[in-house]
This record gives structure tokens, C-alpha cells and sequence, in this order.
């Protein structure tokens, strides 16, 4: 597999060389893979710091903003960063509001996070956290590690961090980001393997005729495998994979999300089978966003996430936003 | 009696173990998780030499409990935080002794391995590293090429098994069939032990 | 190749349903096959209109909006769309100040726009006309077509739509958009050939191992194939290849443009290397944007575009825009 | 003398070898172009035979008026604006009669090209359709079947050429060694008038 790289080991560092030179309005720290809001720590309020491995970008690098988060820890590829850095991002942006981390729920993650959070309450840091486990493809058993998180993420990143801007104290923006994870699922569905630079060839092999349903976003085989389908039939199988699992009766945010290697062209044709599929449902729809948010390196595929609002939720979605990955109102 | 210096060979014989290895630990990483396991674990140990030549503690417990600091701050995964708990709670179990019976270090290492399924919640029979350091653990009385024999056979035992934790576990049915990659890297990881001890 | 589809056919009407309901800002015809700003026409203003064959997505329906096209009209997959949805689109959105057609030097595009343009004045809208042309992999000569039309047209939509949004006449809109066009080079390279819907399979054969420098944005196999090289060196082939064709002593704006299937990862990680270039060679970097923005499908690779700016043309480039791919300032 | 329903034959014949060589078409446009000639020429030849259909011009000029007509306005591309100036062109140089001789066709099929060559710029040799079409032309004297081959000729012939138009000239020197898809899909179109004669 041929990457646009120099060696496997730099890729990180010199994404984040490419990132400080791009984004002006970013203090990126390479040495110590951290990027902060230039204007950090915000006086009086909360501030937000998420991580994660690399691979999924624009998640986190490129959700950190004004009224989003505050800075972002990206791990080797896969791999979730190091306790280090997230106690480092958390003394660089608290105001002694306090720090809300939001995790994706994988072990490494939570491990080091929570690794993380004890050492920053070592040193005066008021840290809560959100855990993110929206993936409905794994079952929430004593079976399993729990649901992956996935592209719920950038819903509570960017909601909880509304709330964190408008001056909310933490207790409210950790309730906030725990009310967005809990109303939020998604599913996802991958048509080839992703590559990661380390390893170099395909994570798994996907024979042409075949996709994967119910992958996460790091490169694993999904839960089952089928002959190819239609992009009306991967909608109605993810929608409701979803529906089976929750019942909006608000109306619902819609992130139609490329795992990296689809095209926007077949994303928004795949938009429209998934509205089709909702309207069916009798799902009401707020608003969508259509890209590609969470990614997992190469890997053609989508995923599809529903997040049910009321109207305080929508209007903190709404809520102007300004990072490198998503933008609005400001 | 085992000193310092033993800990240090031990250390230096996984890191170079897991170099040579690092491409199997991450093609077993593949099909069940996310192919990262050798190259997280070949940064993790080669940073771990390298601090122990520079700050060159003097102790058992002073060895182990650097090199777990030193894997928690540079591996990340799953695996940093582990392995890290598993050295560095070993490490202070064997407190500031200068030399540790083998019957001391057992039990120290049983303390970290405990520390492991505290914070990671795995049990035996779940698919991971802790089926690999259990039977090695309990074979360390036979001395260290049995608990050698032990953790290899551990390791090599997950195949069937359906993983409960960690990545694998979002596989279901489908994790069975594959190695651990995890049990395979604590194999390697008691093997240097015995390395380390001239067996 | 798989693709996230139903049919070929219906790819770009599918995608077109699609846009409608994740972007009501937009007016999207589907059966015409015309994405108009909501608010068009805008009254006293002069209006943008571009289009060219799908596959470049966001290019260029995603950059219909304020401070940037006032229309686009999307072609089938890879060709360009017909004089009869250019002639709408300039209808829709003509106040009477004009309509400035963006044209990527393409035959097809150059045919479709002229006849479209014939057809416009002949209904009474005066029409204007900027061919972009930036691309130093194809020698302009009486041996090719001319110069392709590729990164640069996002340079010349924004700078000019800048323009446009603010009051300025016909003339000089056209002026802009050409002065835009003249100070913008661009390179690109392709790790991977893609796939059209149509063909189902790949374009052209790229061994592992090997790339193809001088590559286009339709699929089309480069000028030179070379055994893999670095992302280092990649940047200094593509960044020399530029500045052999231009001496700029004004800073330059750099877009690092994805192919499609390259990862945002590895488009950061090259852009450190052609800010590193850049630096060596002397020329000053007034702004930097990374992203897939003028893509080939599913291509993997990467295109490197510069354009010379001086205070003025740097003002309207940072001038505020609205759109569903480029957005900043509101 | 060719009446309107000759023309009309021409046409349905024409749609019907583009549908059957579309994806030969495509192909050659593959390896030296954007891999869209035959899915293009197959749109479009399709909206020609339902337009004639539905409104059944009575005239030889106004069949090929309104083919051209059509085809600028589904193809898209350079062959859509290439191909609907030399029917529409080739159909207004028909007048209006109701029938023409084979030389009037003949000649008014070149004023059609020389449409084509005025708008695209192409000359004999460029790698084009203009290769396959100029020949046919002026073989037309000698009846439709040796149009045909004349045309199947230029078009094999234009393999050994360097393209100097069209995306295939982007290529440079790597554009030789490939037949042209647009040469091609003309003598498709000129086969489909011996096929309308019935030779
Ligand atoms: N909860 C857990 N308890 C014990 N070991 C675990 C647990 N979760 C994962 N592991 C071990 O970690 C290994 C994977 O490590 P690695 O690939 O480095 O981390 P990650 O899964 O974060 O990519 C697994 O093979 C397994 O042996
Ligand atoms: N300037 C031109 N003059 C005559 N024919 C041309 C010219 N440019 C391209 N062509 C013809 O058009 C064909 C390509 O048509 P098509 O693939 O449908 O359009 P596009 O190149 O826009 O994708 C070429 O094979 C060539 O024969
Ligand atoms: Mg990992
Ligand atoms: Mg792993
Ligand atoms: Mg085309
Ligand atoms: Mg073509």
C-alpha cells in the first residue's frame, strides 16, 4: 500500500508540523503532541480536551475551536495517547472552571484518560468526563469491552462544547455531553480494509462482492459479511440497525460520515437513500451533515449517526463554531 | 538472588524479543484488533532501555517501576497502561530491596498481575494478555523456563477462545480462530525472563 | 471496484437529492441538474456561475453561497455538463449586473460554456468568461489542449465570488477572476488510479511501488511514471515543477489538495513538507489550506496549487464566505 | 434519393452500435481519457431515438437538425458539443427538402465536419474523430460501404498517432500506442449510414 508519507514513525509528528503551518489560530506543540486554542485557558470557562489515536482526522485536531474543543491529544495511529499529553492539555487550558475529557470508549482510551484525569486532580485540575459509546454493531454486554465510540462523537464535542462557551459550569456541560452520547447511535459499514502506515498493506482482506457491516473505526473487521449492496440497501440496514436500539420521538441530528476513501459524490447519494429510509421510519430530521468527520484512514465505507435534540440540544448545535473542521456562524 | 542488573537484562531481552517480533505482534493485531500491537510495544521497550541506561536505578523495584512509568508515558493502547501497571506495581512490591529471592519477585509479579485484572476487568478465559501471565505466574515456583513453557502455551491456548475484552471482543464469534496478540507479547515478555537468567 | 451506489446512472441525481436535504441554504434542481443559492438573484451584484463534470466534489456545487458561486451545474461523472444547465443556471441567477462563467480548460467545458454563453446573450444576459488553465504538468502549446483546469478554480471562485459579493462590475469581477488565474500554478500527483461508476474499475494500472507525476483531475494517467517516492520528495518535485513555470516575489496562498482517498493525516504530514520546500526556495506563505477539495473520485494522491497574491487579492481571498466546503468570516 | 426515414434508420442504427460497443468505447477511452466516450455517445444517442419518436421531423434536415439538437443537449463532454454540430450542421446544410441524393448528403455532410474542425480546432492527424470522419467523407463518392471502411481505417489509423487535441493530448508522448475512442464511435456512426441503406 503506497502512502503520501515519509516513514511510518513520522507520520504523526509531521502531521502535526503540517497543521501548525496551516492553522495560525492553533498553538500545536509537536514535541509533545498537543493542539490548543491560541486563546486557551478561556477565563471562567470549562474547557474541553479529547484524544484519541490518529487516523480519524479531521477528529480530534480539527474540532478544536471556539465552541468546540479546547485542545486534542492525538495518539500514535490506532493508539490512544499517552496520560502525559492529556494531563498536559488539560494544564494548558484551565481557567479553574475545570476540564471536561471526552473519551471514546475503547480500553486504551479510558485507560489512559483515567490514568490521565487522577494525575490532574494530583495537581489541582477539576476533570470530569463523557464517555462516548455509540456504536450500536457491538453489543453492550459483559461480553464485549462495550460500545465503540464513533461518530457520535462529534456531536458531544461540539454540543458539550457550546455549553462550555456560553459560560455553563462543569456538572452541566459533563450532564450535557452524557445526555448527547446517551441520545445518540450510530452504524457504520466498510466496503474495503484501511492501511495503516505501520503495518502497510490492508487490515483485513474484503474480497471485490463484499462488505463488511457494523465496523468501527479503526481498521477492524465488522461483525458479519455480506454480498455487496446497494446504497439504498446499506441505508435501510443501518438506519435500522440503529432504530432497533432507539426510538426518537424528538427530531434528530444526521451525520452521514465517510470513513475517508468515499467519494462526497457516493456520500450524498448515500444521504439521500439514508432521509429516504428515515422519512419511511417516520423519523423527523433537524439538521445533517454530510462528510467525512471520523475517519478511519483509508477505508472506503460510511457510517450513518442519529442524535435526537429537543430544542435546547438544537440550539447548542446550532451555536456558531469555528475549527478547522467544522465552522459555522462565526 | 536476583539484583538489579537481572531486571535490566530482563528489560533489555523483551525489548529486543518484541523488535524481533513487532511484525508477527501486529499481523496477530490485524484480523482481531487494529494492527498496532508490535509497533506500540517496540516504542514502549526501546524508550525503556533507553531511560534505564540514562537513570540507571540501582534496585529491582527501582528498575521496574521506571520502566512501567516509561511504558505508561510512551506506548498509549490498551497495552501502555497494562504493561506499565503490570512493571511498575511489580516493581514497587519488591520495595527497595537491592537484591530479591525468586520466591520474593513471584509474589511481587502476582501482585502486578493482579493490579492488571483489577484495571482492566479481564478474567481468565477472556482472550488476553492475563492468559498468557496467570499460567506463568503460577509455574514461576518450577523456575523460570517452566513459567517460560507456561506462558507460551498460555498464549497459544486464546485461540480458540472468544475475546470478552478489549478490541477483539467487538468481533463476537468471529475473534475465535486467532492468537492473542497481547498473551503472545507477555510470552515474550516471560521469556525474557528466563533469557535474562541464562536458562 | 466497490461503490457506495445504487446504479450508475442515477449517481449524480442521487448525490443531487442528497445535497438538497443536507443543505437547505441551497436551491437544488435535481432534474436540471442546478445547485442556486437560496437568495439568488442578488440584487445589483454581479452573479458566479461554474460547473464541470462530477467527481471533484465539493468542487463545485459545495462552493455555491455567499461570497462565492452564485450557481453550479454538475455534468455525469468526469464530464462536463450541457449548454442547457449553464444557460438555466445564469438565468436563475442573473440581477442584470452580469454572470461571470468560471470554465475549467477542458474542451468539453470550453465548447459547453461558449455555446451556453451564445445562448445567454442571445436572451439578453451579458455574460463573461475566466478559463482556468494552472496546471504545469500539460505544456501549453499547439501539441495539447492547453493547460488543465485544476486547484486554481478554487483560488479564482473565491477571490472572484469576493469580488463579485462586493458591488464590483462585470469588468472587473472577470478581471479578478483572470488575474487569479494568471498567478496560480499547480502540480499533481496520483498514488492510485480511480474508478468512474461507469467503467466500474480502475482507469489506469499503478503497480504498488510506482506513482504517476503530472496527473490530472479526470483519471487520466500522468506525463511520467517513477518508482514511489517520498512525501519530502514528492513535495519538492511538485513545489520545483511550479516554480520553474513561476517566480513569485508577492507571498503565495498554498492549497495542499487531496485526491479523494488520501487521509487528511497524510495531506498534513505533506503539506509539512511543502512549507519546508517553500521555505528553502524563498517564497513567503500568506495562507495555507489542506483538505479534499478538488478531488478525482477515489483517487489517492495529491495536488499541490500556489497563487501569487498581493494585498488586494489577499483581502478578498480572506473576505467572508458560506458554503457547504469552504467557509470562514460568517 | 434519402428520405427522412433514411435519416431516422441512421439514427436508431447508430444508437444501437453505440449501445452495443459502449463499454469498448469507454475502454479506449481508459488508458487516454476520462473512461466516459461510450457511456456519453450511449446517453445520448438513446434521448436522440426517443426525440425522433416523439416528434417525427418529415424532413432529412430536420431529423439530423434535431439529433444535434439533442445531443448538445445530453452529452455533455467535447464529443457532445463535437457530434451535435456535425449533425445539426450537416441537417441545416440539408435545407428542407424532403428527400436528398447521396450527393447532396455527401456534401452537406462535409460542411458538417468542417463545422466540427472550425469549433474543436482539429486537424487530419491530431488523433480525433475528425480522423475517421474526414476519410469517410471522401469516400462517400464511392458509396456508403466504402465510407465505412475508409472510416474504420482512419480510425485504426490513429494508434501510432500522438494526440494534439482532446484530454488525450495531456499525455504527451504516452498517447501513442492507443486508438482514438472518438475516431472509433465515428465509424461507428458512419457504418450505422451503410446499415441504413441496407448495404
Ligand atoms: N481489558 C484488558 N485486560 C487485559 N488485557 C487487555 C485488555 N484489553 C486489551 N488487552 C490486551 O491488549 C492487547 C492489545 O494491545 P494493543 O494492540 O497494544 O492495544 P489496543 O487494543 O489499544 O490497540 C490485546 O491483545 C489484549 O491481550
Ligand atoms: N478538439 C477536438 N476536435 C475533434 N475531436 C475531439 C476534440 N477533442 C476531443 N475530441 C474527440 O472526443 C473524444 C472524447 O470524447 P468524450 O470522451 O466523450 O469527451 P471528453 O474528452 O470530454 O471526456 C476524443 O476521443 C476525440 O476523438
Ligand atoms: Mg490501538
Ligand atoms: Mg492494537
Ligand atoms: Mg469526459
Ligand atoms: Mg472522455
Amino acid at each position: 500500500m503506497k502512502m503520501l508519507i515519509n516513514v511510518p514513525e513520522t507520520v504523526v509528528a509531521d502531521a502535526l508540523r503540517g497543521m501548525a503551518a496551516a492553522h495560525p489560530e492553533l498553538t500545536v506543540d509537536v514535541d509533545n503532541r498537543v493542539i490548543v486554542r491560541r486563546d486557551a485557558p478561556v477565563e471562567g470557562k470549562v474547557a474541553l480536551v479529547s484524544g484519541g489515536g490518529s487516523g480519524h482526522e479531521p477528529l480530534h485536531g480539527g474540532f478544536v475551536g471556539p465552541g468546540m474543543l479546547s485542545a486534542a491529544c492525538p495518539g500514535e495511529v490506532f493508539t490512544s495517547p499517552v496520560p502525559d499529553q492529556m494531563l498536559r492539555a488539560a494544564a494548558a487550558v484551565d481557567s479553574g472552571a475545570g476540564v471536561l475529557f471526552v473519551v471514546k470508549n475503547y480500553t486504551g482510551d479510558v485507560l489512559n484518560f483515567d490514568m490521565a484525569a487522577e494525575l490532574a486532580e494530583d495537581e489541582g485540575i477539576r476533570i470530569a468526563k463523557v464517555l462516548v459509546d455509540d456504536d450500536v454493531a457491538v453489543t453492550d454486554s459483559l461480553y464485549t469491552a462495550g460500545r465503540r465510540g464513533t461518530g457520535a462523537t462529534l456531536f458531544v464535542e461540539k454540543i458539550a462544547g457550546a455549553a462550555a462557551d456560553e459560560g455553563q459550569p462543569l456538572e452541566r456541560v459533563e450532564a450535557t455531553g452524557r445526555q448527547v452520547n446517551e441520545n445518540s447511535r450510530s452504524f457504520g459499514v466498510a466496503l474495503s480494509a484501511c492501511s495503516t502506515p505501520a503495518k502497510g498493506s490492508p487490515t483485513f482482506d474484503l474480497p471485490d462482492g463484499e462488505l463488511e457491516l457494523g465496523v468501527g473505526i479503526h481498521g477492524e473487521p465488522g461483525r458479519e459479511r455480506r454480498p455487496m449492496m446497494t446504497s439504498g440497501e446499506i441505508a435501510e440496514f443501518a438506519v435500522d440497525a440503529i432504530l432497533d436500539d432507539m426510538s426518537p420521538r424528538n427530531p434528530v441530528l444526521v451525520l452521514v460520515n465517510g470513513m475517508g476513501a468515499t467519494p462526497l459524490l457516493e456520500l450524498y447519494g448515500f444521504n439521500a437513500e439514508v432521509q429516504r429510509v428515515l422519512t419511511a421510519r417516520g423519523v423527523a430530521v433537524a439538521r445533517t451533515l454530510v462528510g467525512n468527520y471520523v475517519t478511519s484512514l483509508d477505508m472506503a465505507g460510511a457510517s450513518v449517526t442519529l442524535c435526537q435534540v429537543d430544542g435546547e440540544l438544537l440550539r447548542l448545535w446550532d451555536a456558531p463554531v469555528r475549527t478547522a473542521g467544522l465552522r459555522w456562524g462565526i | 538472588m536476583l539484583d538489579a542488573d537481572f531486571f535490566r537484562r530482563w528489560m533489555t531481552a523483551t525489548a529486543a524479543s518484541v523488535e524481533r517480533e513487532a511484525d508477527r505482534l501486529t499481523a496477530l493485531d490485524s484480523p482481531i484488533g487494529d494492527a498496532d500491537h508490535g509497533s506500540n510495544l517496540r516504542r514502549g521497550f526501546a524508550a525503556v532501555t533507553a531511560t534505564l541506561e540514562k537513570e540507571a536505578p540501582d534496585t529491582p523495584g527501582g528498575v521496574l517501576t521506571l520502566a512501567g512509568r516509561q511504558l505508561i508515558s510512551t506506548v498509549g493502547g490498551a497495552s501502555g497502561p497494562l504493561y506499565g501497571t503490570l512493571l511498575r506495581r511489580t516493581g514497587k512490591a519488591l520495595g527497595d530491596a537491592s537484591e530479591v529471592s525468586e520466591a520474593d519477585f513471584a509474589a511481587a509479579f502476582r501482585t502486578g498481575i493482579e493490579a492488571v485484572t483489577t484495571l482492566g476487568g479481564a478474567a481468565p478465559g477472556d482472550k488476553t494478555m492475563v492468559d498468557a501471565l496467570l499460567p506463568a505466574v503460577d509455574a514461576l515456583g518450577d523456575g523460570f523456563a517452566a513459567a517460560r513453557t507456561a506462558a507460551e502455551e498460555g498464549a497459544v491456548a486464546t485461540t480458540p477462545l472468544q475475546a470478552r475484552k478489549g478490541r477483539a471482543s467487538y468481533l463476537g464469534e468471529r475473534s475465535i480462530g486467532h492468537q492473542d496478540p497481547g498473551a503472545t507479547s507477555s510470552a515474550l515478555l516471560v521469556a525474557a525472563l528466563a533469557e535474562a537468567n541464562g536458562d
